[in-house]
C-alpha cells in the first residue's frame, strides 16, 4: 500500500488523533490546542481535496477507492469506500468546518470547556458516515456524531440550549434504537453488514425473508429520516439549531445531509435489487415526505419571528427539497439535488453565522452562563473570558452585514443571481426533463406538485427573510453597533464566496455532479469496486513484520 | 472435561446434594425476606443464600469441576471470600440508613440502648 | 521492607488471589501476580489503610472452625423460622461494649456477625467503642453480648492485638 | 445414573433459585420501604450469581465463572450506594 | 469573440462594475458618483448608438458565454431591434434620471448607497433586455425586483419606505418564481431556453397542451411587474422611493419589464385566444380602474403613480389584442409614455422639494413661483392627456383605432372603444386637475417651503424630455419613424405591418374618441373640481375596496397569524408528542411492508421452553413493568428494577451462549446505576399527595400513550419471533470463526470481532464513550442547581444535627462512624478489585474479558473509594486524571491502528505471535492488546470522569452557596 | 424459547416505550434504559439463540456456525451497550442540567399549565 492509499482513513483519522492529543491537555493551553484543531480541520479539507481530484481521475473502477480496514477482507470485514459522492461530502464537511472553526475562534470556543475535540469528534463522526461500506459501523459513526453534536450543541450551556438539546437527545435515542432493530432485522435475515454485500444479498432472499429484510429496511429508513429533519420527525431541528452557538449551528448545517447522503447511498445500493427503487422506502414515500417538509418548513419560516428559527426552517426548507429530489430520481435529478445540497448548506451555515453577529449587538450575551463556579480537577477557575468584550464596532459594520444577508437571502430563497437560484432551477429543470422522457411531453401531478411547493416555498422564504431582515437592518431602535471581529466576517466571507464561486463555475460543477450521479446508478460501480477487493486480494493471513 | 454421565456417582450425589442444599437455601432466604415483617428481620434472610447457600454451591462447582476436568479447581474460593468481606458493606450501610431514616420519622428503634439497658425488644412492625 | 512492601499479609493474600484467579502456578503468572501484588498495596498506603499485623496466625484457624460451625448452626435454625414463624419469637436490638480496638478485627467481627443468619450489625460507636446488633431471635438478655464477647472478640484480640 | 441425578438436581436448583429471585422481585415491587426494595435488589444479585454457578456446572463450561466472580465482587456496589443514598442522600459526599 | 460581442458584454456588465465602484466610494461623494453613473449610461448610449447600423439592418448581435451548458443555460446576449430600442430607453432616461438624481438628492443622503443601487438596476435592466434566454431573463428580472425594493427602501427609518419596498419585493418575487415556472416550461416545450431557438419555435408552443399553464405563468409574472389589475397596488405603495427611482424604475423602465416581455413572446405565443382572453380582460380593467383611481388622489405622486398603471394597462390592452398593429401601437406609447410621464416624475420630485409637500389640495399656483417647471410640466401632461401636436397623441390615436378592429369576437371586443374612451375621459380629467390644481388656482400660502424654480441642471432633464414629447409630437415620422421601425421589425417580423406615423390622419373614428375623450374630460374635472379639493382620500366607489389593504390584510393572515396556527397544528415543540409521532411513524413504516410481501409466523415449540429461565424472565418483565408503573414518584424503587431487568437481560445473554455480554451488561447496569443515584440528588422532590387528579385530557392521553407502547412493544415482539424462528440460512460470522484463531489469534471470537476484525467499531464506541464523558464534564462545569436542591439533603442534615450532639465531628467522611468498618473493606477492595482488572484485561482475547470490562471494573474500584471517603478524600490520595486517560485511551488505539501502516497494512491491521522469553515459555503477543489497553485507558477515564463529574457537584454547591453568602455579607 | 425471549422483549420494549412517553425525565431516562435492554436482547435474538454454545473456541468443536453461537450479534450488542450506556450518562446529566436551571423535571423544562 503506498501513502495515498491511506489517504481514505485519513477523514476519520486526523480528527481522532487530534481529538485525543487535545485531551492530554486537559481543557487547559487553550491556544495549543486550538491551534492543533486549525492544523487537523486543515489536514482533513487537504484531504478532501485529494480524494475529490483523485476520485476523478483514472477508469470508473478506479474512482472508487475502497480501503479494507485491518486488512480483512469486505466481505466480513469493514471497509471505507471512498467515492466521488462521499469525497464531496467530505470536502463539503470540511469547508464548512474551516468556516465555522474560524468564526468560533474569535470568541465562541471560550464559552464552555472542550469545544475543540468536540469539534473534531464531530468531523470524524461525519467523515465516518460518509466513508463507511457498513451499515453497523455507520451505526457507530453516527452516534460518534451524535455524542458531539450533542456535546456542541450544550457548549456554552444556558437553559433554551439544555432544554432543546434534551429534546434532540430523546429524539435521536429513540431513533438510534431504531437504527439498531433495522440494521440487526437486515443482519438476521441476510446476514451480512456490509452494503456493498447487501446489495447482492437481497435478490438470493426468499419471500418471507425479503418482507422481513424490508421491514428492517423500513425502520432504518425512519431513523434516517429523523437524521434529515423530516416532517413530522424533525420539529426539534429548529429550537436545537437557534439555540446552539453560531459556530456549532453552522456545523450543524450539514448534519441533516448526513441523513440525506445516506438515504442516497443506500437507495442507490439496493436500487437494481429493489427493482429501480430504493427498498428503503416504499414508492413514493421519500417523494411525499419530502413534499410535506417542505411545506410545513415553508409555512414555520412565515411564522418565525425569530431570525435563529428561521434559519432552523431553512434547514428543514433544503433537507425537504433534498428528500423529495431524491424521491423523484434519476441521474439528471441526483446531479441537481447535489448541487442543492451544497448551495444549501454553505448557505445555511453562512446564514447562522451572520445571524448571531446581526444579533449580537441586540442582545446582551445572556446566553451565555457567566461561569464563576470553580470546578474539579481545576483550582477556583474564573473563566476571565466570559467578561470580555468580542471584536470593535466597526461604524460600516451594519452595511457589511446587511450586504451579507442580502446575499443570504438570496440564495436562500433561490433568487438570482446566486447558487441559491441555479440549484433551485437546475432540480425543476431536472423534473421537467425528467417528466419529458418519461411521460412524454406533459407534466405529472407529481411534477406539479413538486414545481409548485418549490416556487411557493422560494416566496415564503422571501417573505420571512425579509420580514426579519427589515427588522433587522431597517428598523431604528438605539441598537448598538454589534462588535464584530475580522476572522468572524472572514468566515462569512468564505461561506459566502463559495457560494458566489458555486455560481460562476457552475457548469463544471454540474459537471462533476453529473458524473458523481451516474457513479451511483443502481449503485453499480460502488458494489463493484467492493467485491473486486475481495477478488483481486484475498485476506493476507499472517503477522505483519 | 468429563460429560455429566460419567462422572463417578458419589460425586454426582454429593454434588446434587450441595446444589439442593445451597440454592434450597437460598430459597429460604428469600421466602423469608417476603415473609418477615420488619426490615430489621427481614435483613436476616437473605443470608441464608449468601453463607452456607453460597458454599453449598461453591463446593458442588469447585468438587465438579476439579472431577471432571481433574485437576484441582479452587478459585470458587475467590467468590465465598469476596462475598463474605462485601456483604457486611451493604448491610451495615443499609441497616445504618434505615436506623437513620426511622429516628428521623421520630421513632429511633434503638434510642432506649442505654448501658442500663442493653436489649430493646421489637415485637410488632413499627411499619405495617 | 515496609517502603516497598507496606502491607506483606495483604500481598500474599493478593497474590494468591491472582493464582486462583488464573487457576495456574506457571512462572510468568506468579511474576506477574507478584508485581501487582507490590503495587497494589501501594494505592492501600496512599488512602492511608490502617497497617495489618496478625500477632497470632493460628487463632484464625480456631476462629474459622467456630465460625463454621456458627454458621451452619444458625443458618439451620432461621431457615427453619422463615418457612415456619416461632409464635413467641421476639427480635431486638442489643447494645454490647467493644475492648477490641483493631480496626481489621472489628471489620472482621462485621463480617461474622452479618454472615451468622440470626444476627446484624446495626451500629458500631467507634468514640465509645459500643456495638449494636439486631437479634432476629432474642432468647436471653445476656446471652447474645457474652457469645459475641467470649466467642469472637477474646479471638480477635488475640490474632489483631 | 450420575448424568439423570445431577440433570435432576441441576433442575431443582434452576428452579429454586429463579424462585428465589421471583420472591426478591416482589420485595423490590412491594418495598415498603426504600430499604426493602434494596435489600430485595441485593438478595436478587446474590440469587443470580447461584444461578450462574449452577448454570456453569449445568454446562460443564467455565466461562460463566467471571459474571459468578464478578457479581460476588462487585454486585453489592449497586447496593451500597443505594444504601449510602438512603442515609446520607448523597452517594458521594 | 467579435468586437461586437464584447462590446455588448461590455454594454451589460459596465453597470455592474460601476456599481461596485460606487458601493466603494465614500458616503458623501455625490459628485463623483453621480459622475460615474452618468458616465456608465453614456457609454451604454454610446455603445447603443455604435450598434444602431447594424441594427438598423436587421442584424442580430449575439455575445455567448458557457455557464450550465449541462441544464441549457449558457450567458448569451442578445441584441435585435427591439432590444437595442429599450436599451436606448433604458440608458436615456438612466443618464438623465442620474443627472437630476445628482442636485435632487440631499447632502446628508447616502449617495454611494444610492447610486450603485441606481447603476446595478441599470445593469439589471439592460440584462433583461439584452438576453439571449429565457432564464437569464428570469435572472435579471429578479435581479430588478431585489435592486427596486432596495431603492424603494432607501429612507428605511421612513415606516412607508419600508412597507412599501417589502410589498413589492413580494409581489415582484411572487411573479419572478412564477416566471420561472412559465420559462422552464415554455424551455421545454421548445427544448431549448435559448430565445433565438424559441422565437423560431413558430406554432409549436400554442399546439403544446402545456400552452395554457405556461401562458398562465408567465402571465403572472409579466402582470406583478407592470402593476396590472389586481397586483397593481404595489405600484402607489413604491412612491415612498425617492423620486428619481419613481422616476426611472416606477414609469419608464422596471415596469416595462413585464411589457417587454409580453411584446418580446408575442410573435410564438399571441396567436391563441387565451392570449387575447388573459390580457385584454386585464389591461382594459386596468387601464379604467388606474385611471379612475389616478382622477382621486391627493397626492401628486400618488396620482402620476396610478396614471403610470392606466397607461401600462393600455399598452398590456394592446399587446393583448394580438394584432401586429397593435403591438405597433403598443411599441410606440412604451416610448411615449416613458417620454412624459419621466419627465412629469421629475416635475413632481422638484415641486416636493420646493414646496415641501406633495398634497394636491395644498398645493396651488405654482406658475407665478416656479413658471419654467410649470410650462414643462404642463407640456408633459398635456401629452399624458392625448393633447394632439404632443407624442401621447400619436399613439392614444393609434390605440383607439386599434380598439375599433375586431380581434376575437366577442362582447368585450364590441366594448372595447368606449371602454377606451372612457379611460381616455378620466386620462384627459386628472392630467387636467394636475396642472389645474398645482400650478394655478389661489396661491398656498402655507406652505413649508417657498417655492420656486430650481438650478437649470435640475430642470435640464425635464427640458430634454418634454422636447422629445414636443418634437416627436410635432414630426413623428421624422423623429422616431426609424428608430420605431428597428423595434417593431424585431416584434413582429417581416413584412412590418402598414402603419402610419402621420400627425393628420382626417377625420377618422379615432380622432372623435379623442374628441370626446378631450372634452368629456374637460367637463369631468370641472363637475369634481370642488369634490376633489375637498377632505376625499382615494376614490369615491373603489375607495373601500382597496387592493393593498386587501393584500397586506391577506398576507398579514396568511403569513403571520395563519402560518403560524397552522405551525402549531402541524408540529409541536414538546417531545412527548413528537416521541409518539416518531413512534407512530416507524410503526406504520414497519407494517407497510407487511402489504406487500407475506410473512409467515412459524408456530412455537412450547416444549423447549425452560422453566427456570421462564421464570427468570417473569422477574425481568415483573421488573419492567414495575419500573414503568415506578418511575413517577419511586425514583428508587424503579432504579432498582431497571437492575433487576438489567440483570435477567445479563442472564438471558449468559444462557444465550453471550458470556462477554453478560459481564459488559452487568458492569454497566452497576455503573449506570450509581450514576442515576448521583443524579436522583438533583431532582426535585416527587409528591404523590400534591399532584391533583388527572385531567380527562390527561387520561386520554394516558391511553393513547398506552395504546402505542402496546403495540409498539407487540411489534418489536412478534418481529423478533418471526426472525428468530426461522434459520439464518447465510452469515459473515461463519469466517469470524473460521479466522479467529489463526489469523485473528484469539480464542474468543467476540473479543477478537471486537479488537480485530470490527476494531473500527471499537474505535468509533470508545470515541462516544469519551465524548459522553468530556460533555458531561463541560455541561456540569456550568451545573447550576435548583435552588430547591442546594441546601444539604434532609437526612444528612438531620443526621449531622443529631450526631453533632453526641459524637465527635470528623472531617472526612471516611472517619465517620457509619463508615468505620466499610471503609476498611472497602479500601482493601481497590487492590483486590484492581487485579481483577487486570485478570480480566488480560484474558480477553482469549477467555470473557477485554479491555472494556476491565476498565469498568478498574473504575468501579475507584467509585468504591469516592463512596468510603468522598471525592476530596480521594483526590488528596490518588492522583486522578481522567481527562488525560481518554486522551491517552485514544491515541493508543488509534495509534496502534497507524503501525500497521508503517508495514504498509492497512489501519488496525493486527499482528499477532507468540514471543519465546526465557524461563516464561512462549507468550502470545497480538498488537491488538496494545488496541484493547487504549480502550481499557478510555473506559477507565470516562467513567470515572462522569461519576466524578457528577460526584462533585454535591461538594461544589455549597461551597459556592455559601461564598456568595459571605460575598452578600460583605457587600451589605 | 424464541417465544420467551420474544415476549421478553416485547414487554422491554412496550414498558420503555410507555416511559418515554411520560412527562418527567426521570422516567424518561428509565424507559430509555429499558428500550435499550429490549433493543440489546433484539440484536442478540438476530443471530439466533444457542444455548451453551458460547464462542470462545475450543479445541473440541471445530470452528462453524454449527457449534458455536453467532459471534458477530454479540459484538455488535457489546457495542451498542457501551453506547447506550453513554447516552444514559449523558441523558442524565442534561436532565439534571435542565432541572437546575429551569427549575422543572418536565421534558419541556415548564410545568404543564404553567
Ligand atoms: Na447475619
Ligand atoms: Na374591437
Amino acid at each position: 500500500m503506498t501513502w495515498a492509499d491511506h489517504l481514505v482513513i485519513a477523514p476519520v483519522l486526523i480528527p481522532l488523533l487530534a481529538g485525543g492529543a487535545m485531551l492530554l491537555f486537559e481543557g487547559r493551553r487553550r491556544e495549543v490546542v486550538a491551534g492543533i484543531n486549525a492544523l487537523a480541520t486543515l489536514a482533513q479539507l487537504a484531504v478532501a481535496i485529494a480524494l475529490l481530484v483523485m476520485s476523478t481521475q483514472g477508469s470508473p473502477a478506479q474512482t472508487v477507492r475502497v480501503y479494507r480496514l485491518g486488512d480483512w477482507p469486505a466481505e466480513f470485514g469493514i471497509v471505507l469506500v471512498a467515492d466521488q459522492l462521499a469525497a464531496l461530502m467530505l470536502l463539503l464537511a470540511a469547508l464548512l468546518a474551516c468556516a465555522a472553526l474560524l468564526f468560533a475562534l474569535a470568541y465562541w470556543h471560550r464559552a464552555g470547556s472542550y469545544f475543540h475535540p468536540l469539534f473534531q469528534f464531530l468531523l470524524m463522526g461525519l467523515n465516518g458516515a460518509f466513508l463507511t461500506g457498513d451499515l453497523f459501523n455507520l451505526f457507530v459513526f453516527f452516534e460518534v456524531l451524535l455524542a458531539a453534536s450533542y456535546g456542541l450543541a450544550l457548549h456554552g450551556s444556558g437553559r433554551a440550549r439544555v432544554r432543546a438539546s434534551l429534546h434532540y437527545i430523546v429524539v435521536n435515542l429513540a431513533a438510534s434504537s431504531l437504527f439498531l432493530i433495522g440494521v440487526s432485522v437486515i443482519y438476521g435475515t441476510a446476514g451480512t453488514l456490509n452494503m456493498a454485500a447487501l446489495g447482492e444479498r437481497i435478490p438470493a432472499l426468499d419471500p418471507s425473508e425479503r418482507g422481513l429484510f424490508e421491514i428492517g429496511a423500513a425502520v432504518l429508513g425512519i431513523a434516517f429520516l429523523v437524521k434529515a429533519a423530516a416532517w413530522p420527525l424533525g420539529f426539534w431541528l429548529p429550537a436545537l439549531y437557534a439555540a446552539a452557538s453560531a459556530p456549532v449551528a453552522a456545523l450543524f448545517a450539514i448534519m441533516t445531509k448526513v441523513g440525506v447522503y445516506i438515504i442516497l447511498r443506500l437507495g442507490s445500493i439496493t436500487a437494481e435489487a429493489g427493482g429501480g427503487e430504493s427498498l428503503f422506502f416504499a414508492e413514493g414515500w421519500l417523494f411525499a415526505i419530502g413534499i410535506a417538509t417542505i411545506s410545513f418548513a415553508a409555512i414555520a419560516m412565515l411564522a418565525s419571528q425569530d431570525m435563529g428559527r428561521l434559519a432552523g426552517y431553512s434547514v428543514l426548507v433544503s433537507s425537504g427539497t433534498l428528500l423529495a429530489a431524491i424521491g423523484v430520481g434519476g441521474p439528471g435529478m441526483t446531479s441537481s439535488a447535489l448541487f442543492y445540497l451544497v448551495s444549501s448548506t454553505l448557505t445555511v451555515a453562512a446564514f447562522f453565522l451572520l445571524i448571531e453577529l446581526v444579533e449580537r449587538g441586540r442582545t446582551p450575551a445572556d446566553d451565555v452562563l457567566a461561569v464563576t463556579l470553580e470546578v474539579y480537577g481545576a483550582e477556583d477557575e474564573e473563566d476571565p473570558e466570559a467578561e470580555e468584550e468580542v471584536g470593535v464596532a466597526i461604524p460600516a459594520i451594519m452595511g457589511v452585514l446587511g450586504v451579507a444577508f442580502l446575499a443570504c437571502a438570496v440564495l436562500l430563497s433561490g433568487l438570482p443571481p446566486l447558487s441559491g437560484f441555479v440549484a433551485k432551477f437546475a432540480i425543476l429543470d431536472s423534473l421537467l426533463d425528467q417528466h419529458w422522457l418519461t411521460v412524454g411531453g406533459t407534466v405529472s401531478l407529481q411534477g406539479w406538485l413538486l414545481l409548485l411547493v418549490i416556487l411557493v416555498s422560494g416566496l415564503t422564504t422571501v417573505i420571512a427573510v425579509t420580514r426579519a431582515g427589515i427588522r433587522a437592518f431597517w428598523t431604528f431602535t438605539d441598537r448598538e453597533l454589534p462588535r464584530v471581529r475580522g476572522v468572524e466576517l472572514g468566515a462569512i466571507a468564505l461561506l459566502l464566496s463559495l457560494c458566489v464561486a458555486l455560481t460562476i463555475q457552475a457548469g463544471p460543477v454540474m459537471q462533476f455532479m453529473r458524473t458523481t450521479a451516474n457513479g451511483l446508478e443502481l449503485g453499480r460501480p460502488y458494489i463493484g469496486a467492493v467485491r473486486a477487493q475481495d477478488e483481486t486480494s484475498p485476506s493476507q493471513p499472517g503477522p505483519a513484520p | 472435561m468429563t460429560p455429566l454421565e460419567e462422572l463417578p456417582l458419589w460425586v454426582a450425589i454429593l454434588v446434587s446434594a450441595l446444589l439442593i442444599l445451597g440454592s434450597g437455601l437460598a430459597l429460604f432466604g428469600s421466602i423469608g425476606l417476603l415473609r418477615f415483617k420488619t426490615f430489621y428481620e427481614r435483613v436476616h434472610a437473605p443470608t441464608l443464600g449468601s453463607t452456607l447457600g453460597l458454599f453449598s454451591i461453591l463446593a458442588a462447582s469447585m468438587l465438579y469441576f476439579s472431577i471432571a476436568e481433574t485437576r484441582l479447581v479452587l478459585r470458587e474460593v475467590l467468590i465465598g471470600v469476596f462475598v463474605t468481606i462485601t456483604t457486611p458493606v451493604t448491610f451495615l450501610l443499609l441497616v445504618q440508613a434505615t436506623v437513620y431514616r426511622d429516628r428521623f420519622e421520630g421513632s429511633d428503634p434503638i434510642a432506649d440502648l442505654s448501658p442500663e439497658r442493653r436489649t430493646v425488644k421489637t415485637p410488632s412492625d413499627p411499619h405495617p | 521492607m515496609s517502603r516497598w512492601l507496606p502491607y506483606p499479609l495483604i500481598s500474599v493474600m493478593l497474590l494468591i488471589t491472582w493464582l486462583l484467579l488464573n487457576q495456574s502456578l506457571s512462572l510468568a503468572h506468579i511474576l506477574l501476580g507478584g508485581m501487582l501484588s507490590v503495587a497494589g498495596p501501594w494505592f492501600l498506603l496512599r488512602l492511608d489503610a490502617p497497617r495489618l499485623v496478625i500477632r497470632r496466625p493460628l487463632a484464625i484457624l480456631q476462629l474459622c472452625a467456630e465460625v463454621a460451625v456458627d454458621i451452619v448452626r444458625s443458618n439451620y435454625r432461621v431457615a427453619l423460622l422463615t418457612v415456619r414463624d416461632k409464635p413467641g419469637r421476639t427480635p431486638g436490638f442489643v447494645r454490647i461494649p467493644l475492648r477490641l480496638q483493631s480496626q481489621y478485627g472489628i471489620a472482621l467481627l462485621a463480617c461474622i456477625i452479618t454472615a451468622t443468619p440470626g444476627t446484624s450489625w446495626v451500629a458500631y460507636d467507634p468514640d465509645r467503642d459500643i456495638l449494636v446488633i439486631h437479634v432476629l431471635d432474642l432468647i436471653d438478655d445476656d446471652d447474645w453480648g457474652e457469645i459475641i464477647k467470649t466467642r469472637y472478640e477474646r479471638l480477635l484480640m488475640e490474632i489483631f492485638e | 445414573m450420575s448424568g439423570v441425578i445431577l440433570s435432576a438436581a441441576l433442575l431443582t436448583a434452576k428452579l429454586f433459585l429463579t424462585l428465589a429471585m421471583a420472591a426478591a422481585t416482589f420485595r423490590i415491587l412491594y418495598g415498603p420501604r426504600a430499604q426493602d426494595r434494596v435489600l430485595g435488589m441485593d438478595t436478587l444479585y446474590v440469587n443470580a450469581m447461584l444461578l450462574l454457578l449452577v448454570f456453569g456446572i449445568g454446562s460443564g463450561s467455565t466461562v460463566y465463572f467471571e459474571m459468578a466472580l464478578i457479581i460476588g465482587l462487585l454486585g453489592f456496589v449497586a447496593t451500597v450506594a443505594m444504601a449510602k443514598f438512603l442515609m446520607r442522600g448523597e452517594v458521594i459526599e | 469573440m467579435s468586437t461586437h460581442a464584447i462590446l455588448l458584454t461590455v454594454l451589460v456588465a459596465l453597470p455592474f462594475v460601476g456599481s461596485l465602484v460606487t458601493a466603494f466610494h465614500p458616503t458623501n461623494g455625490r459628485n463623483a458618483e453621480a459622475s460615474l453613473a452618468a458616465g456608465v449610461a453614456s457609454a451604454g448610449l454610446a455603445i447603443a448608438a455604435f450598434f444602431s447600423r447594424q441594427i438598423a439592418q436587421g442584424s442580430v448581435i449575439r455575445a455567448e458565454f458557457e455557464w450550465l451548458p449541462q441544464l441549457g443555460m449558457n450567458f448569451v446576449l442578445r441584441l435585435d431591434g427591439y432590444a437595442w430600442s429599450f436599451v436606448v430607453l433604458v440608458c436615456l432616461i438612466g443618464l438623465l434620471v442620474i443627472l437630476y438624481a445628482r442636485y435632487y438628492m440631499s447632502p446628508e443622503d447616502p449617495a454611494s448607497r444610492f447610486f450603485s443601487f441606481l447603476l446595478g438596476f441599470m445593469g439589471a435592466m439592460l440584462g433583461i433586455v439584452t438576453s439571449g434566454n429565457l432564464l437569464q431573463i428570469v435572472f435579471f428580472w429578479e435581479l430588478t425586483s431585489l435592486y427596486s425594493f432596495l431603492l424603494i427602501g432607501y429612507w428605511y427609518h421612513n415606516q412607508n419606505a419600508r412597507d412599501g419596498a417589502r410589498l413589492t419585493l413580494t409581489i415582484t418575487a411572487t411573479g419572478g418564481l412564477c416566471l420561472l415556472g412559465g420559462m422552464l416550461l415554455l424551455g421545454h416545450i421548445v427544448g431549448s431556453y435559448d430565445l433565438d431557438v424559441v422565437l423560431r419555435a413558430g406554432s409549436s408552443i400554442i399546439d403544446h397542451p402545456l400552452y395554457l399553464p405556461t401562458l398562465l405563468l408567465i402571465a403572472v409574472g409579466v402582470l406583478t411587474k407592470s402593476a396590472q389589475f389586481p397586483f397593481h397596488f404595489w405600484l402607489p405603495r413604491a412612491m415612498a422611493a425617492p423620486t428619481p427611482v419613481s422616476a426611472y424604475l416606477h414609469s419608464a423602465a422596471m415596469v416595462k419589464a413585464g411589457i417587454f416581455l409580453l411584446a418580446r413572446l408575442w410573435p410564438v405565443m399571441a396567436a391563441h385566444d387565451y392570449w387575447f382572453w388573459i390580457f385584454t380582460p386585464v389591461g382594459v380593467t386596468t387601464l379604467l380602474v388606474g385611471a379612475f383611481l389616478a382622477l382621486f388622489q391627493q397626492d401628486l405622486k400618488g396620482l402620476l403613480a396610478y396614471s403610470t398603471i392606466s397607461h401600462l394597462g393600455l399598452i398590456t390592452l394592446l399587446l393583448g389584442l394580438g394584432s401586429p398593429l397593435a403591438a405597433v401601437a403598443a411599441v410606440f406609447h412604451i416610448m411615449n409614455h416613458a417620454t412624459f410621464k419621466a419627465s412629469l416624475f421629475m416635475a413632481a420630485g422638484i415641486i416636493d422639494r420646493e414646496a415641501g409637500t406633495r398634497d394636491i389640495r395644498q398645493l396651488g399656483g405654482l406658475y407665478r413661483a416656479m413658471p419654467i417647471t410649470a410650462t414643462l410640466a404642463m407640456v408633459a401632461a398635456a401629452a399624458m392627456a392625448g393633447v394632439p401636436l404632443l407624442n401621447g397623441f400619436l399613439s392614444k390615436e393609434m390605440f383607439f383605432a386599434e380598439t375599433i378592429e375586431t380581434h376575437v369576437v366577442s362582447a368585450l371586443d364590441d366594448a372595447l372603444p368606449y371602454l377606451a374612451t372612457l379611460a381616455g375621459v378620466f386620462s384627459v380629467a386628472y392630467s387636467l386637475r394636475l396642472i389645474h390644481q398645482v400650478f394655478f388656482g389661489p396661491a398656498a400660502n402655507n406652505l413649508p417651503r417657498t417655492p420656486h424654480d430650481p438650478v437649470p441642471w435640475m430642470l435640464l432633464p425635464v427640458g430634454f424630455l418634454v422636447l422629445m414629447c414636443i418634437l416627436v409630437g410635432v414630426a413623428p415620422q421624422a423623429m422616431v419613424g426609424g428608430f420605431l421601425d428597428i423595434a417593431i421589425d424585431a416584434v413582429v417580423g417581416y413584412p412590418t405591418p402598414k402603419y402610419s406615423l402621420a400627425v393628420w390622419h382626417g377625420f377618422t373614428p379615432a380622432f372623435f374618441m379623442s374628441l370626446v375623450a378631450l372634452f368629456g374630460g374637460i367637463t369631468v374635472y370641472t363637475a369634481l373640481q370642488t369634490y376633489l379639493s375637498g377632505d376625499i382620500e382615494g376614490a369615491p366607489i373603489l375607495r373601500r375596496l382597496k387592493g393593498r389593504r386587501i393584500f397586506e390584510r391577506a398576507v398579514a393572515l396568511l403569513s403571520w397569524r395563519g402560518a403560524r396556527g397552522l405551525v402549531q397544528r402541524l408540529s409541536s415543540n414538546r417531545l412527548q408528542p413528537q416521541i409518539a409521532l416518531l413512534l407512530c411513524v416507524a410503526l406504520l413504516a414497519a407494517v407497510w411492508p407487511l402489504f406487500q410481501n407475506s410473512i409467515t409466523l412459524r408456530w412455537p415449540k412450547l416444549n423447549e421452553v425452560d422453566a427456570s429461565f421462564l421464570l427468570v424472565w417473569v422477574v425481568g418483565c415483573l421488573c419492567a413493568v414495575g419500573a414503568a408503573l415506578l418511575a413517577k414518584f419511586h425514583r428508587l424503587a424503579a432504579v432498582i428494577l431497571m437492575g433487576g431487568a438489567g440483570l435477567s437481560t445479563s442472564i438471558t445473554f449468559a444462557w444465550g451462549a453471550a458470556p462477554d455480554l453478560a459481564l459488559t451488561q452487568l458492569l454497566v447496569e452497576i455503573v449506570t446505576t450509581v450514576l442515576l443515584l448521583l443524579g436522583l440528588r438533583w431532582l426535585p422532590k416527587q409528591d404523590k399527595d400534591a399532584i391533583p387528579p388527572p385531567s380527562p385530557t390527561v387520561v386520554a392521553r394516558r391511553v393513547r400513550d398506552f395504546v402505542i407502547a402496546t403495540v409498539g412493544g407487540i411489534g418489536i415482539g412478534t418481529l423478533a419471533y418471526a426472525v428468530m424462528s426461522r434459520p439464518l440460512t447465510f452469515s459473515v460470522s461463519s469466517k469470524f470463526l473460521e479466522l479467529a484463531y489463526p489469523e485473528g489469534g484469539g480464542r474468543n471470537v467476540v473479543n477478537v470481532i471486537l479488537v480485530d476484525f470490527r476494531a473500527f467499531d471499537t474505535l468509533g464506541e470508545i470515541t462516544v464513550l469519551g465524548i459522553v464523558a468530556i460533555t458531561v464534564y463541560a455541561l456540569l462545569r456550568r451545573f447550576r442547581p435548583a435552588p430547591d436542591s442546594v441546601p444539604l439533603p434532609d437526612q444528612k442534615y438531620f443526621q449531622n444535627l443529631f450526631d453533632a450532639e453526641r459524637k465527635r465531628s470528623h472531617k472526612e467522611p471516611i472517619s465517620a462512624h457509619y463508615m468505620f468498618v466499610p471503609g476498611i473493606i472497602l479500601r482493601l477492595l481497590f487492590p483486590v478489585v484492581g487485579m481483577v482488572s487486570v485478570f480480566l484485561f488480560m484474558r480477553g482475547h482469549d477467555l470473557p474479558g477485554g479491555g472494556f470490562v476491565a476498565g469498568l471494573t478498574f473504575a468501579i474500584a475507584f467509585i468504591l473509594q469516592y463512596m468510603a471517603g468522598g471525592a476530596r478524600w480521594v483526590e488528596a490520595r490518588l492522583t486522578v486524571l481522567p481527562v488525560r486517560w481518554i486522551g491517552f485511551g485514544l491515541l493508543a488505539a488509534g495509534c496502534t491502528g497507524i503501525a500497521a501502516a508503517l508495514f504498509g497494512r492497512p489501519f488496525l491491521t493486527s499482528a499477532f505471535r507468540y514471543v519465546e522469553i526465557p524461563l516464561l515459555g512462549p507468550i502470545p503477543m497480538a498488537s491488538a492488546v496494545l488496541f484493547d489497553l487504549g480502550v481499557f485507558a478510555l473506559v477507565l477515564g470516562a467513567t470515572v470522569l462522569m461519576l466524578i463529574a457528577l460526584a462533585h457537584q454535591a461538594i461544589r454547591i455549597p461551597r459556592t452557596a455559601s461564598k456568595a453568602g459571605q460575598a452578600a455579607e460583605g457587600a451589605a | 424459547m424464541e417465544l420467551v425471549i420474544s415476549i421478553t422483549i416485547g414487554v422491554l420494549a412496550g414498558s420503555g416505550l410507555w416511559l418515554i412517553l411520560r412527562p418527567r425525565t426521570f422516567q424518561v431516562i428509565i424507559g430509555l434504559s429499558l428500550l435499550s435492554y429490549a433493543v440489546n436482547l433484539f440484536i442478540f435474538g438476530m443471530g439466533r439463540l444457542r444455548v451453551g454454545k458460547a464462542p470462545v473456541l475450543d479445541s473440541v468443536v471445530p470452528p462453524y456456525l454449527a457449534g458455536y453461537a453467532d459471534p458477530l450479534p454479540q459484538a455488535l450488542v457489546l457495542t451498542a451497550i457501551v453506547i447506550s450506556f453513554a447516552m444514559t450518562a449523558l441523558f442524565l446529566v442534561v436532565l439534571i442540567a435542565a432541572r437546575g436551571l429551569s427549575g422543572s423535571d418536565h421534558v419541556d423544562s415548564v410545568e404543564p399549565g404553567s
